[in-house]
């Protein structure tokens, strides 16, 4: 691989990396940049390098599932302020809204959840699973079948009630996930 | 694709409907709203589903014909008080600037559609936060009631539409202006000068005296007939101003008159 | 702030933006690393043309809500490989009609939206709020008063603007005089 090419990937990767949710690994790479292996690593181990030489707040840290950008273990004590401080606005109303729908729509999918807010949710349902609020139910049919959601008897405590029953009714209806998206493929042009 | 809109006047896509009146090539009555409908329900049947975007776009122009049509056959609130002229300009004036503003918000939607094209090529990092950190994070519920997570759905909850639509308002058989007006001219011939009540005694049904005082109304704008009313509320006085008509006249004059709202 | 203090300020921000799931706001900013709001603006201006300046794949952003990390626009492509369900659905001329009143007239009434378009605007504007475009403001009077629409910083962000102030003027859409008199013939003459 000629360095202008290499360069051109290492920009890639890191434009990836930055807006990758989950780690990124090297199969998916292969997919994604169309190149070989051995290219993929020869490239992220130069950019590994480069941050970690670099005087930068964070660095490109290698876990079991791929690569991922992450702050670097000496800014421990500012993330840990950071996750303390009590401001998160937009992530709550967000938490609270994807929580809403899986309360009153369960169970319900991943794809179902986003296709209903409109924007991707994985990071929410990830903070909810990890705070006990809501579990992936259902034994998966199998491998790419969806995982569907539920509420906990956790989030029935949270909100001091016993039962889903007693959760306000909604006027109106929520259209079911596949109205919704078909709703939205026709007010909406061009495809996904 | 776009609804193909076929009348004697126009023929083409809609969409392309209000800027050619604006650019004056199409005349606006001219244009028959009922033929419009049929063309669009003939349209909807060989569409296999509704296509939201080509309703949208058809109701926006048929329901802005419509109203643009009644303006124009209802005279001003107080038609009898203002100077007619007046009332003419004003009307006018309301018509052309709620046509202008339409437009003026569509093209500019068109600059929000490249800006979102240009904004959408950048995409953000949702960061993540990792154990130990993330379980520091301030518990995104605290103080979150049943109440509050309700109000969070409704932003995406549709409300239910009623299922039955009220046709109670529609006359079991339509009465057209035209029609009316042609009554009206014949019976006033007969009797020259009559209340507005004398002028409806053949009436059975309240939608016909509607139609009746619509008629009148149209009249009037034409100079054809006078009013007179004392009081509000009060009586209305009709009167025919004499013109010589052969019978002939009479239904080129009814046919010209742009009584075509009804039924065409 | 000494050169050392701003070095140290600079590596604590990048480390926060990397793992912050939302824009990092000044007054976030103040809470977290304890300093004044200037010298946050002067490290974060700093960084970020740092990061426009040399070659990378991701650069920092400014959203109404504050300062997030983002892939280049020219990584579009590569990105769109990476999340192909991430392409984001294009809203359809009636919902960006409306948008455009409601950007332009805000605040206003469902009433008034309707009124200028000629047609009940009521689902749209359910589009729009559950899309998070546009929100409902202001404590009604009372029952039966009407509810008033604004643009929300999510809507700025969709469009890639800072600020209302960056929306393109609405005179320059407004029809020359010409078009005006066009329009006035072509309703009002030779039909009386």
């Amino acid at each position: 691989m000629n360095p202008a090419d290499r360069a051109a990937l290492s920009k890639e990767i890191e434009a990836v990396l930055m807006v990758s949710p989950e780690p990124l690994s090297k199969e998916r790479a292969a997919e994604v940049f169309g190149v070989h292996d051995e290219d993929f690593k020869a490239a992220i181990d130069e950019l590994s390098s480069f941050y970690s030489s670099s005087d930068r707040g964070f660095y490109i840290q290698k876990v079991a599932e791929g690569y991922r950008f992450a702050s670097r273990p000496e800014m421990s004590s500012v993330i840990e302020k950071f996750a303390l401080s009590q401001t998160h606005p937009r992530l709550s109303s967000a938490v609270l809204e994807t929580l809403a729908i899986i309360a009153y729509r369960q169970p319900i999918s991943r794809a179902q959840i986003s296709s209903i807010r409109g924007v991707n949710s994985d990071y929410v349902i990830k903070v909810l699973i990890s705070r006990g609020y809501i579990e992936s139910t259902g034994a998966e049919a199998g491998p790419g079948s969806p995982r569907y959601y539920t509420t906990t008897p956790a989030f029935l405590e949270k909100l001091g009630i016993f039962s889903l029953a007693e959760l306000p009714k909604v006027e109106g209806f929520m259209p079911l996930p596949e109205v919704a998206e078909a709703l939205e493929a026709s007010l909406f042009d061009g495809s996904y | 694709m776009s609804f193909e809109v076929e009348t004697d006047a126009y023929k083409g896509p809609i969409g392309l409907l209000l800027s050619l009146i604006t650019a004056q090539k199409v005349d606006l009555w001219q244009l028959s709203v009922s033929e419009l409908v049929n063309g669009y329900l003939a349209e909807l049947e060989c569409m296999r589903q509704l296509d939201l975007e080509i309703a949208t776009e058809f109701l926006i122009v048929a329901s802005t014909l419509i109203e643009l049509k009644c303006r124009r056959l209802f005279p001003n609130s107080n038609p009898l008080e203002m100077d007619e002229d007046f009332a003419f300009f004003e009307e006018r004036d309301l018509l052309i600037a709620r046509l202008l503003e339409v437009k003026t918000y569509r093209d500019a939607s068109t600059a929000f559609l490249d800006l979102m094209e240009a904004a959408s090529k950048s995409t953000p990092r949702i960061g993540v936060l990792q154990e130990p950190y993330a379980s520091l994070m301030p518990d995104l519920l605290a103080g979150v009631t049943r109440q509050r997570l309700a109000n969070s759905l409704r932003r995406f909850v549709v409300l239910e539409p009623d299922g039955s639509v009220d046709v109670s308002h529609l006359p079991a058989h339509p009465v057209s202006i035209s029609q009316a007006a042609r009554t009206v001219v014949l019976r006033l011939i007969e009797l020259h000068r009559c209340t507005f009540e004398e002028l409806m005694d053949k009436a059975d049904t309240r939608i016909e005296v509607v139609v009746g005082f619509l008629a009148v109304l149209e009249l009037y704008r034409q100079s054809r007939i006078l009013i007179e009313q004392e009081s509000s509320l009060g009586k209305i006085v009709v009167q025919w101003i004499p013109t010589k008509f052969s019978t002939a006249e009479l239904e080129d004059f009814l046919e010209e008159s742009g009584f075509h709202l009804g039924e065409d």
